[in-house]
Parts: C-alpha cells; structure tokens; sequence
C-alpha cells in the first residue's frame, strides 16, 4: 500500500526533452513507472526512450490519460509549467525544478487555492511507493516495500535514512521529499493526514530541518489527529543565524525556526526524536514491536482520530 | 542578497518612499564635501550588511568638520562583527519626533507576504514581538497588494494625527509594491520617522533581494557587494557551491543540504566542529569536488575534511576522481576522511585504491574518524 | 415578504460625508431604513443626521452590527470601498458610485468570486422593499407594497414603472436596480431565483436594455428554473450600433446585444415582453388574475423547479 | 474613446509588439516625403474610427510619387461615412505571405477580458464568428495575464511553422499585458501577418480605451481627435451630459439612460422618428437643460423637443427652471413637449404656467403629442 504514487499512477514528464527530464525518465522507466508522455512546446511528435512527445499537456492528457506530472524544467520556466499541468486538470504536480523565485510560488499559490490538484514541491526529489512507482529523482534502490512512511525536507538526507531503514530491515509504504523551498505545495501536515489514512503505514519518519514553522505545525497535527507513531529528526542544529544552508527555505530568522525549537515541539508532543540519522531505525523498529502494535490497533479500532484516541495515543508513549 | 542602506533608499526613494537625502564616501574628504553641501549636523553612517550598528558604534551623529573628520576617518576602516567598513552613508540629521516600525516578510506558513507595522520604531522587531507582541499590527499581502482602506487603518494604528496618517497610508502601499516587484524577501523601514514638522521619512531601509530572482533583476543583480562577503562564499557561488564558513576545524564536502546540515550536526554530536556548510548539488561535477577542496584547504583552521555522499544522482566514482584532481592540483596538507555510499560505490572504491585512499560506508564512523584525525593534525 | 433587503436590515453608509452619502442617507432614514453607521475615513467620532461616523467599516461593523452596506464614494475610490466591504464580512454591498473602470470591476469580481457576500452594482440606483427597507437612491414615494418583483438595469426608466405598477394597484415585494455597467455584482438571474425563492412575490417584472448578454442568460433561466410568472421589457430598440447609451453596459457591439435579439430570447421562452412600458402593468395584473394563480399554485405544490413544472408552465402560456 | 490606426500602434510598438514603421501626414507634401524615406511601394492608410476603410477606397497601395500624390491627395479630403478624413498614415508595404486575427474584448458573461485568435485574418472577427466559428480559438483571460503555455498554444492554433509561433506568443502575451496596463476595452490585431521572410508584424491595430479609466490615463485621454466628432457630442461630453445624434427629426432631452432609451423607442413606436438619446443624468443642475437645448436646437433636423422627466434624485422644479433659462437665452423656434412626474412635479408646473407652458403626465401622451407637432412644424 501506498500514497500519492501507485501502480495506478500514469505520468507525463514536462521538459522530457532535457537533459534531466531524459535521465529521470529513464530512470523512472527503469523502476517500471508508467510514463506515458513527454512534454516539450516544439518537439510533439518526437519521443524519448520510446515515450512520445507532444506540445502540451493537455494534449498528452487528452492522448494517454496522464493522471501525474513530473516538472524538470528550468527555474525560470516553472512557474508557467505548474500552472499548465494545474490547468489540465492534472491531480498530482511534482515540480523537481530548484531555484524559482519566492514570488512565483506565492503567485501559484494563490491560484491554486480552492482549485483541485496537489502540488509536491518546487525543489523536491519527488516520491517513491516501493516496488510500483518512483516519480522524481529518487534512487530507487534504496528502498523496498514495508510499511514506515517517510516524509523529508530533504534529498539526499531522505535517501540516507531510507536506506537505512531498508538496511534494518524496515520497508517502506511511500517516501516523499516535500522539497526545501520556503513554499511547497505539499506540507508535512498533509502527508502526515494522508499516511494517517493509509492502511498500508504503520509508522512515520519524518525528517525536518531548520527555516519555517512546518515542524511546530506537524507536531501540532500530530497531537491532535495522529494516531499513528511518528519518529522525527532535524537537520540544522549547528546552522547559524541568518545564513541560508543550501535550501532557500533552510534559513533561522529573527531567532525563529532553529532546530532545537523544532525538536522541543516534537518532544512536547510526546515524539521520540532521533538525535542523528542512524537512531531512526531503532525508534522505528520499537514503535512497530508487536506489544505496541497490539495497542495502536485497540485504539483505532476504538476511536480513531478523537479525543480519547488521542489520549490513550499519549498513555502510549 | 542583502543591500546596504543606501541601496535599500535609493529603490525606495525611486518607489515614491521619502527618504532622506544621502551621499556614499569611501573617503573622509569626500565625506567631508557631501556633509558641507548637507550642513551640520550629519550623520555618519558604516555601510555594511550587520544589524546593530548603532550600538557597535557603526553610527555617529557630528556637528562639525572636525567631528566628522574623526569620526568618519574612524568608521571607515573599521571592522563590524568580521566585516570591514568601506563605505559610509553621510546624511542630514533629522529632528525626529516620533519613530515606527513597518516591514514585509515573507509568511511561510500563509504563502503569502506579511506587512507589519509597530508603534515601537527603531527597535529589533523580534524584541517586540517578544516583548510587547500588541504593538505589532499585522496584515496579510494578498495579490491585490495593499488594498487603500487596510494601509489607512495601519496609518491609524501608528499616528493619531490625521495628517500624518495620509502620509504613512501611501508609503505602506508604495512598500508593499516595491517589495513585490523587486522580488524582495524582507523590505523594512525600520524607523520610520516622523520629523518636528510633520514630515515622514523612511530613516533607514533594508531590503533582501530572493537571490533565486536575481536573474530578472540584472540591475539589483548588480549591486551585489563582493567587499561585503567571504572570499570563499565568493568563490562558492562562482563555482556553483553552495558554502558557508563557520569557525570549527573539520571541514565537510557533502551532497545535498540536508545532508550537509545533518553531518555538521553529527560532527558536533561526537565531540568535533564543523568549519562549514557545503554542499556540492546533485550533479558529480569533478571540478565541482576540486572548488570545494580548494576553498576548504584556503581557509586555515581546518584541521581535516570529511567527504560524505550518498550516490543517487551524484556518481560515487566522479566524486572519487574530482577528490584525486583536487590532489593533484593543490597542494592538500590535511588528512581526508572519506565516506562514500550509493551509485557507483564499488567504481569509486576503486579508484581512491589505486591511490591508497580508503572509502568508509558508515556515516557515524566516518565522523568520529574525520574527528580523530582533526585531533591528531591540531 | 421581500428580498435583500427588509426590516432586518441594519445599513452603513461608506461615503456618509460627502454631498450623496449625506443627502441619500437623509432619505434612508425618511423612509424608515435602519441607517445604523456611516464610514468616512479621518471622520470617525462624528455624526450625519445623528448616524455615527467611522474611520472603517471593520469597526462600523463590530460597534453597530451593520450587515448592509452603501457605497457613495467616488469612482476612482470605489474598488476599494468594496473591498473594504467584503473584507469586513458585510453581506450585502451595493455600490451606487458610477463610472468605475471596467478593470477595478473585473479584479472586484475575481476576487470576490468563492468568497461570501454579494454586492449590487455599481453604477445601480439600490433597492427598496416597499414599507420596510430602502438603500440606495430610489425615491420612496413611488413603490408600495405588494407582490411584484421589479428587477431592471436602469434607474429612472425602473421608476417609470414601478410607479406605473403603483397606480395600477399593484405592488412590489422589491425593487432592485442592478445596474448599468457591463460587468455588476448581480445579475437577473441572480434576482430571478432569489424572487423565485420568495414567497411574498408572485410574478416578476424584468426590464432590461441593449448589450451584454445578460438578458439571453434570464430566458434561459426562467424556462428552466422560474415558474412565477415574468414580463419583460427592453429599452433600446432604436438605438444605433457601436455608440454607448449614457450606461457604460449599453451599447450594441459586434450585432450582439440588440433589443431585438433580446426580446425574441425571451418571446421563445414564452415570456410576455411589453411593447412599451405602460403595458406593463396590464400584463402583471393578468398574469396574476385568479384563474393562473390558481393554476401557478398546484404546479409549484407538485414539483417545484423541476421537469415538470417547467412543462406545466409552458402550456400555461 | 477610439483610438486611431496610428495611435494603437504607437502604443503596440511600445508594448514591444511588433509594428510597421510608419508616419502620419495631413498634407501630400509631407506624405511624399515620408514615403521617400521608406521607398516605394509604400500604403496609404486614412486614419479614420471606423472599420472597413479599404472597401470604402481610404487604404490604397502606391508604387511612386506622382500615385502617391494623387491618392494622398484624394484620401485627404475624402469623407467616410460621414467622418472627414483629415490625416493619412504613410507605411511601407509589407510582403505578406499570411494574414491572422488576434484581439481581446471584455467577455461580460465571464467578468474578464478574452484573447481570441483566428487564421482567418484580415476579415471582420464576426464574419468570421458567424460563418466558420471553429476558426477561432477563445482564451479566458485571468488574473495571471496570458500564461506562456496557452501563448503557445495560440500560437500553434495559428501557425505550423515553429519558428513563427515563437515569434507570436511573446505578441499575444504582451497584447494581453497591454490591453490591461491601458484600460482597453478592445485591442485588436487585424491582420496580423506572417511576411514571406518569416517577420510577424501587426499590420492594423485597434484600441478602444475605457471611458471611465481615462483619468488615470493623462497621455490617453490626450489622444483624443476632438476632428473625428460630432460637435454635439463634445458638446455634451463638456457639459457632462450624455448625447448621441441621430437622424430623427425629435429631439429628446430625458433624466436616466434606461428611460432615454425607452423613450427614443417610444418614439418610434407612435411613428416618430427620435433625433437623439439625451440624458442629463441624475442631478437637476439648470445648467445641464441649458446645455442640451443649445445641442439640440444646433441639430437642424430637429423639429420638435420632448423633456420626458421622472422626478427622483431630479428635481421637476428644477429642470422647469433650466428649460425656462434655455428658452430665454437661445433662439428656440421649434416647438417643446412637456413631460414631468414626480419629485416637485407641482412646483415645476407651477413656474412652467406662470410662462404659460403645459406639461403633460403620461409619457405615451407626451410623444403622440410631440410627434404631432413635429410634423406640423415640418
């Protein structure tokens, strides 16, 4: 089981004709993901790696039933590439391209506010359900199928802890990088909620880093209607003020957004916090012993995502 | 990117914001000149890119020749927290009145900019949101800009005279649209001052450009300043890296930010210091591996470096052979611990082989070892 | 019974100091309208026909419980004054004020679009519901109390007739002044379904004019959806293609908009349309004559606003 | 307003559209030399607000200077539809290899305004419209402007050719920017060609500017022919009145546009012919029934007047008092029809007595009546 990406997932990359948008469909074909369209203005007709090509989305929505798109277009270009998928009624924009102006995700933002369509990203490695699709750019050797949900800021960052559990033996349902932009279309809440529902997750690693309140709103989410066990890690400790780190969004301003804020919250909530990378594993593996599980299990089947669900969630802990 | 003072006033004067007049000296004569045109009493003001000026002593009010003299031969050449002052903004002295706050930034959480206003001008606004969070009034930025009525109940909310408040109403507006064609991330007048006779001025400005929209913006692109920044940050951005220099002994390569953050933290976890965030992208440029080693071996207090990537995008093996051009192209006097993992792993082994270098596979190993032979080298 | 507007009306006047807001808001409170704040920006504290003034409409609001609002503010000041408005969570907005740009409207009517509130207007006379509640200009002593709806695009030709109505004995639930602009916050066939809804009116007068499509789109509706009876009248018969007639919205472009065009819609639809305006009258009191009214009454007992109250309805005619 | 050929491509090339070179003459002397400087064959083009100018003989095609005066000659002159033509537009002849159809209205229905382009070019967008309607793609405009993709997409709608559509979709995107910055109403591209060296270049263009937006269009409102008017017209638009001639032999003077209008149709509907919409709007203003009476009494067509009044906003008494002040000014021989109802409808008949003048209630009495002193008066 899985999120978001699945075997049902059909996906048009735009900007296939690229230098990144060829290797990653490569790459995503490789992992057996379904693409079935390329979008380049100017190239229709062409194909690349036996995808065919055409001139817009709509046209390869309206020609293969594409239901996902996968942005590798420059920073630039984005903003107009989003809004293409959006408007096709495409319900799932991963946008993989780094470096688009603040003002244009607003821009988006906006407009995409009360409309239908999840954006994963800008700046982001995309999404991966082991075993039946990989969208981005994402290793898909790392992982394996199971059970533990992961939700990241990061990339690499994201591919380390997902080997590491897959080394531990732990699978996973669907790994995500919602991307380290100061604006996403995809927050850990969201993802938090749609593991929530997902039968196939048992547990949820998620890895956050320093910039931004999207922690503190998790483990705000999470305290009220998460019943499944969480285990978090934060990347930034040793991050200066001021300065961004890498990720446009990884900046701490004004004092706000450091990491041992973020990891206090999560504490608070009562969620164990791995202090390096190689401790998520163990936290995960003991959420998951059988004992515990026997609980979680009383305590869905008894009220899911209520006040009482939420108490006997802390009891737990 | 952040500009200096005298920027940030001049796309504000350009936005229809009052400002002060102002002239930029590099040297005391021509300070000298620009104050006689002003007349006394100017001020002194350190161009560079720190808060707090003031209190380091950045900024002085002079009366006179002599006084500014002094004051602007010592500014000048001065150092502020690491950064020295090449240049000073003289401007007239202002018969303040009363002082206010008004700033944009980008709220994250609504996706949206945020206009704040305070009554307590001239102060740290995070001081006080902390200390008197009441005296801030604030105002969602939809794509309709600033609409009138909301600029004129944040005028209200600062000056009771009616007068004064028809001039704050504009100036909000005006910042607000500045803010959002020049792609600004932070727009701040911070004070905001109303003279003795009713005039309102925008005292001192600060302005940070999203460096992600420099591109359209050749001309704020422009008005970078290299004085103001770290040679190695300079050299960083050049080269496509993305760096920043702390002040611990172990230097880090890594791919990816997160990663990158999450070694210098590990660093810090077993004992050692990072002496930087670096982080080489997701491309396996060698050159890329060889810029990182040379801005790393050019600063001096690093004692030993950690190569750590997880092979996804990045070939484990381009890492290997830019590491081996970067030996044999620099002159590399400090032990390098590496750690490698993912595409390519096993090429890359090889390679470093050959050469007598081995790859560990373990992240926490590879940080107690880096931190081991930092000890060794100091 | 009424529509919009009634005894539960409680109006803030933005624009309350200035020569219209004052004189209008005299005439309000004549007719018995619950005038219960003014708004003049660097004039609260004072008073207008002893009607307290405010700074905003956020705070004219939340003193008085306004929950309708009257523009009469200048043109070039009156997007804003919506906004404010809608912004302020006022229900119903009607903008007098004429000559507002056509792209000042079109921004107020994206934004405005999934959000709640509906305005009237601009460039509209208001509205009355004879006996209890006028906003706007309309003068009082023209309208009485009855069962019409009057909605029409004018202002003084609307007072032709109701006040034809009036002589004729027949009276009005409400009468409403959409406007003249191209683009106005409601439309007929906002009104249709609202006096559709309304079980104090029982047959509707609809006086539109050349331009814009607005009138094809109430044909269209009253075959579908409105089963109380409807005469129609459109000024502009005679007027010549391509020039504006005093209305920014009336003006015959590119052969579409003719009155013509517009009275044929309505004729299809099987919708009495008067020839001038004082035939009005006559054709209301007929449709209202207690053999149809009867008829009118088992039809909307049977299935309201459905199939076959729609055929029924046809073989009225 | 309507702006001529010359001034909406001036506003076009500013916009960064691509327009032909081009100069206004209004002498033949001046016309020569312009097409000197372009060399022959050059168009002349008059430069009149109405469509089909080259069927009606104002746009001819010249290959030297003695055609050219000759047409120059005849165009400047000539009278279209009523209309003078007092300036031509000199520019080179274009080698078109296809013609095409961009332009942007408001879309009433949708609340915003609305690109269509069509490859059938060079014919009226409604011809078009009715005949081969597939032949036009429509394109929701909102507040994003024209994204690129549906640029693009236009583009593709018009032209097989890559390397023109690159050229086009950059021109639609900035017509659509232009339409909004400008206040348009209308702003049209027709032709819009394709030349046999690959150029797209707006051959004819059409801007029409909202009325009400042209305060805060001072270069705009400036570009008013006050020329290509009727002088009642200008007249009224002074005086702040609303008036559009006719050719009728009943002149109207009436409060409220929708009232205006149905009474021109009542006029009609008894067998009368309306000289006019008049609308002195909702102010009672003396002046304003003054102005219109010196309007209409300057038709010579008119036979007879009919005031049709309803009393809200608009004092009876004081449109009685205009009427009386225009009767004592002006020189009115043709006879006047009262109508009056409402506010101060008996003070009004009070002051038109004491001059021994009637007004009548019923407004189909009043037009029965004053068509049949019209055709007395004939």
């Amino acid at each position: 089981m899985s999120v978001l990406v699945g075997r049902g997932t059909k996906v048009v990359v735009q900007g296939i004709t690229g230098r990144d948008g060829s290797f990653h469909t490569r790459g995503m074909l490789d992992y057996g993901t379904k693409v079935v369209a390329g979008v380049t203005p100017g190239k229709g007709g062409e194909e690349v790696h036996s995808v065919p090509v055409f001139d817009s989305v709509e046209e390869a929505v309206a020609k293969t039933g594409a239901n996902c798109s996968v942005i590798y277009v420059p920073a630039a270009l984005a903003q107009d590439a989003i809004y293409e998928a959006v408007d096709s009624g495409i319900p799932l924009v991963v946008c993989i391209s780094e470096g688009i102006p603040v003002r244009d995700m607003v821009e988006v933002s906006a407009y995409m506010r009360g409309r239908g369509g999840r954006l994963v990203g800008p700046n982001c490695p995309g999404l991966i359900s082991p075993g039946s699709c990989k969208v981005g750019i994402m290793p898909g050797t790392i992982a394996k199928p199971g059970k533990v949900g992961v939700v990241s800021r990061s990339g690499t960052l994201t591919y380390e802890v997902v080997w590491q559990l897959t080394r531990a033996g732990l699978g996973q349902s669907t790994c995500i990088g919602i991307g380290g932009d100061p604006i996403v279309g995809t927050r850990f809440a969201d993802m938090l909620s749609l593991y929530e529902e997902d039968r196939g997750t048992e547990a949820i690693v998620l890895i956050g880093e320093i910039g931004g309140s999207d922690e503190e709103d998790a483990a705000t989410l999470i305290r009220r209607a998460i019943t499944k066990p969480v285990v978090a890690f934060i990347a930034g400790q040793t991050a200066p003020p001021g300065k961004r780190m890498g990720h446009a969004g990884a900046i701490v301003s004004g004092g706000s957004g450091t990491a041992q804020e973020k990891m206090a919250r999560f504490q608070e909530a009562g969620i164990p916090v791995a202090k390096t990378p190689s401790e998520i594993p163990g936290l995960i593996a003991a959420a998951l012993r059988p004992k515990r599980k026997s609980k979680l299990k009383l305590v869905r089947g008894k009220a899911k995502r209520s006040a009482p669900a939420k108490a006997s969630r802390r009891r737990r802990r | 990117m952040n500009l200096h003072e005298y920027q940030s006033k001049g796309l504000f004067r350009a936005a229809g914001i009052p400002v002060p007049p102002g002239e930029v000296a590099s040297r005391v004569e021509d300070a000298l000149q620009a104050a006689e045109r002003f007349g006394y009493p100017v001020v002194v003001k350190a161009q560079v890119l720190i808060g707090g000026r003031g209190k380091a002593g950045g900024i002085k009010v002079v009366r006179g020749g002599e006084d500014l003299s002094r004051e602007a031969g010592r500014i000048l050449g001065m150092e502020l927290r690491g950064l020295k002052v090449s240049r000073v903004l003289i401007t007239p002295s202002a018969d303040i009145a009363r002082e206010y706050y008004a700033g944009i930034v980008l709220d994250r959480r609504n996706e949206a900019p945020l206009l704040m206003v305070s009554p307590a001008g001239g102060i740290d606004i995070e001081e006080v949101a902390r200390a008197t969070p009441e005296k801030i009034l604030r105002i969602p930025i939809d794509a309709r800009g600033l609409p009138t009525y909301r600029a004129r109940a944040a005028a209200r909310f600062l000056d009771k005279d009616p007068a004064v408040q028809k001039r704050i109403a504009p100036i909000l507006i005006r910042l607000v649209h500045a803010y959002h064609v020049q792609d600004a991330t932070l727009a701040e007048i911070n004070p905001l001052v109303v003279t003795k006779t009713g005039e309102v001025l925008a005292l001192d400005a600060k302005i940070v450009i999203d460096d992600s929209a420099l591109d359209r913006h050749p001309d704020l692109a422009a008005m970078r300043d290299l004085s103001a920044e770290d040679p190695g940050e300079i050299e960083a951005r050049a080269r496509g890296l993305s760096y920043v220099k702390l002040d611990g002994t172990i230097g880090c390569v890594v791919n990816g930010a997160g990663l990158a953050m999450a070694t210098m933290d590990l660093i810090q976890f077993h004992g050692g210091k990072p002496a930087n965030f670096l982080d080489i992208g997701g491309s396996s440029n060698p050159d890329k591996v060889e810029a990182a080693m040379h801005i790393l071996t050019g600063d001096s207090r690093v004692r030993a470096v950690l190569f750590n990537i997880f092979g996804g995008i990045t070939r484990c093996d381009d890492v290997a052979r830019g590491l081996l051009l970067a030996l044999d192209r620099l002159k590399v006097r400090i032990p390098i611990v590496i750690r490698l993992t993912g595409t390519n792993e096993r090429e890359a082994r090889e390679i470093l082989g050959e050469r007598g270098l081995i790859a560990l596979s373990d992240m926490d190993e590879a940080v107690r070892a880096v931190i081991a032979r930092a000890a060794e080298a100091a």
